[in-house]
């Protein structure tokens, strides 16, 4: 097997270049790579562009990286969270552009799968359709969307081995599996590495091919964002 | 007239057994709440979730295990767990059978506007854009008016829209209203105590009324 | 959770009617749904479409619904181990249309995820090409290839549950998952049947959405093509 | 010159560590027979297989684990199990470093000709289409003639295409020749013992020779 471990964090993103895309896994701060935010602000690398599901919140998560002003552009569905995302969108500090949460997953598929454009019912219509290719197959309209093209994919999972392959727990997987295919170069970052051999070959959701750096993080918060309970 | 509870109480009764449902945000989880006992309904998260259950108990909540309003929640005995893709990709092929979901304006044509006001801050349409492109059912929970007191049932939406001609039923607190496929908004139920003079007052599109419209049954 | 579990082979198939398409999971002879099969081979249904990655040997697998003339059509990728197919395609009593297999497996993943087209570049410039759409993205040729539209898809994974979730074994996953998603209806035989709550949610390869029917099989054969060993 | 192993053996130097590689049928499968110690190799099986291990021992076969040619084969530790459409998404997303592949044919442009003979049973294509139409780097691993005794290094193939300009370089029994990305074959190494002039004799397609060429070190 071919190793893909590195140290840590800072190692894993050191390559990463001011004014480079990259994608970042988790649906709000479920499944969010935290170790690799947290390097990216040490490395103050700037003019991100960032293409997630959401853009964190004011003090954890991608917002953070929007305190530092390392983000020029975010592309993502929903990102209402956030008191000083608002703030930089309104004073145009900040370009955003939103796209339907299905469309994002299929384009990172895309990505990932080698196919150029995918085609989705998603915004037929809308203003999201504004200088987009259309097409009428069956009878139903379709916008043609393209395939994402970033140079980094940073993506969080439960455990991983020294292989690259990759296991995600409950829901912290949503986005992460499709970013992870999607990157030129795909860092992973995992609760718990184990070495190759001790994951069930089929059991793994993202096989390391698609893996070309990991290390085990440590202090995770996995912040809660609406603790909703009922009473015992 | 219906509170937020009795709209969700009546959207339960279009649920129907063997259904796979995606509730939204807002009155729609609400529905979960009144399902019938002896019907079995799965309900889809879009964050990658079969089979969403209750909220935890307290003291049980993992950060791992959210619905895609991001509340902690729990799984049942038959749940999944799926990535974004999957997700979408089962909503897109309308394995799911019924999606309900809030909404600022819907046009008598089925328009639905529930995503952005202008010159306000944009949250974005998360999945709302994929669910109503792709769902065959589509039933919108809302109020009739809105708060300046303006009818919500329009001849056509003003606000940008998160999807064409895709509405088939609306619920609001005063009726049940199904989309014509040619346009219009047929007066199915009222509320209880609400006359159709209360209901056409506060309709602005097209509104066909034909026959006795019944009281709706709760 | 929804119940999906009929009684056996014979009732999952019952309403496959003459001159439908249906999609057969498995390759070569590995994973392939020999329960339903059988089923078939007993209801005598013809004039089959049969979209499978092989077509089974002569006496076994899709291979004996060709002794039993069934089949008018098939759509595979591979089907040079089954002199009796030869036979039938020479004379002219088969149609054969063999398709490039990451088509054939793309084809089945579009239809699973409501995309009405793909585009591949597998097959460009050959006669796989005739007749279909071509474009060019990023300088690279692509043919535009159609989602699969089929009445059934019948497939075998190693464990169900009753709300019709699957988990396949190793190699045996093969083609079984995307034609899971594919069939307008999906029959799902499995070797063990368990009660809803017994597998894992993050272990699950095709969720209960995707399956109308499942049932716990038997007797299987799970005949080896090519049984290759080094000796100790 | 070369026997199959041989062949084998010379393609086993273009295989470098830290790549992910799928092995045809034929010659390509004793490739990984000659893979150097301490070179870090992952095979993959395009039905679904990342970490390909050599065939079990007698009696430890397993019926779902097979590779691509169907042969019983074994997994190693970190090996990863997936579905087809996975397996050629990786393939067509060019995860996979580099496919060797057998042919029947090869073109001075890089044209492959591997699967279907006019007249005679057709078997299919299988995988080829998707590998030789997405691999960036392939590697035709054949005879350099036919049991005729004819070239099969043409100005054009003459059988049906598997792929148009995708091959890269070609080992024969007499040679290793690279494909121009201008078209013709430059021959980079003689077979031992094998001239030059056999080699040209050989080629029906158009032949670059500059400078002196070395034999092959095995």
């Amino acid at each position: 097997m071919i190793n893909k471990v590195v140290k840590d964090a800072d190692t894993a993103i050191k390559d990463i270049q001011n004014g480079q895309t990259i994608m970042l896994g988790g649906f709000g701060l479920c499944g969010i790579p935290e170790n690799c935010i947290q390097a990216l602000l040490r490395k103050k690398v700037t003019d991100l562009t960032c293409i997630s599901n959401n853009a964190g919140v004011d003090d954890f998560g991608i917002g953070l990286l929007l305190q530092q002003r390392q983000v020029k552009k975010m592309i993502s569905s929903y990102v209402g969270e956030n008191a000083e995302f608002e703030r930089q969108l309104l004073s145009g500090e900040l370009e955003v552009e939103l796209i339907p949460q299905g469309t994002l997953a299929t384009r990172c598929m895309a990505a990932g799968y080698g196919m150029p454009v995918i085609y989705t019912p998603a915004g037929v219509g809308t203003e999201v359709a504004i200088g987009k290719e259309t097409r009428v197959f069956n009878r139903k309209e379709y916008l043609m969307e393209y395939a994402f093209d970033a140079e980094f994919a940073i993506v969080k999972a439960w455990k991983g081995d020294t292989a690259g392959n990759l296991i995600y727990k409950s829901t912290a997987r949503n986005f992460n599996p499709v970013m992870a295919m999607a990157g030129k170069i795909t860092i992973a970052e995992v609760e718990i590495l184990v070495p190759a051999g001790e994951l069930d070959p089929d059991q793994i959701h993202t096989p390391g091919i698609y893996v070309h750096r990991i290390f085990q993080g440590g202090n995770y918060e996995k912040r809660i964002e609406q603790r909703t309970v009922r009473i015992k | 007239m219906l509170d937020k509870n009795g709209i969700a109480k009546r959207i339960a009764k279009e649920v129907k057994d063997g259904m796979y449902v995606n509730l939204g945000i807002g009155i729609p989880t609400l529905v979960a709440n009144y399902i019938p006992e002896g019907i079995n309904v799965v309900l889809q998260s879009e964050n990658g979730l079969l089979g969403m259950g209750p909220f935890p108990f307290e003291g049980e909540e993992d950060a791992d295990l959210i619905n895609a309003g991001k509340q902690t929640i729990t799984t049942l005995a038959g749940s999944s767990i799926f990535d974004s893709a999957m997700s979408f990709g089962m909503i897109r092929a309308q394995k799911v059978d019924l999606t309900i979901l809030g909404a600022m304006e819907v046009s008598e044509n089925g328009d639905i506007a529930n995503w952005k006001i202008p010159g306000k801050m944009v949250k974005g349409m998360g999945g709302a854009m994929d669910l109503v492109a792709s769902a065959q059912n589509i039933i919108v929970a809302m109020q009739h008016v809105n708060k300046a007191g303006e009818s919500k049932l329009l001849p056509n939406c003003t606000l940008p829209l998160t999807g064409v001609h895709c509405v088939k039923k609306i619920v609001t607190e005063l009726a049940v209203l199904a989309v014509l496929e040619n346009g219009g908004f047929q007066l199915l139920e009222r509320a209880p105590g609400v006359s159709v003079a209360e209901i056409q007052a506060a309709t602005a599109g097209k509104l066909l009324i034909e026959g006795d419209i019944p009281e709706m049954q709760l």
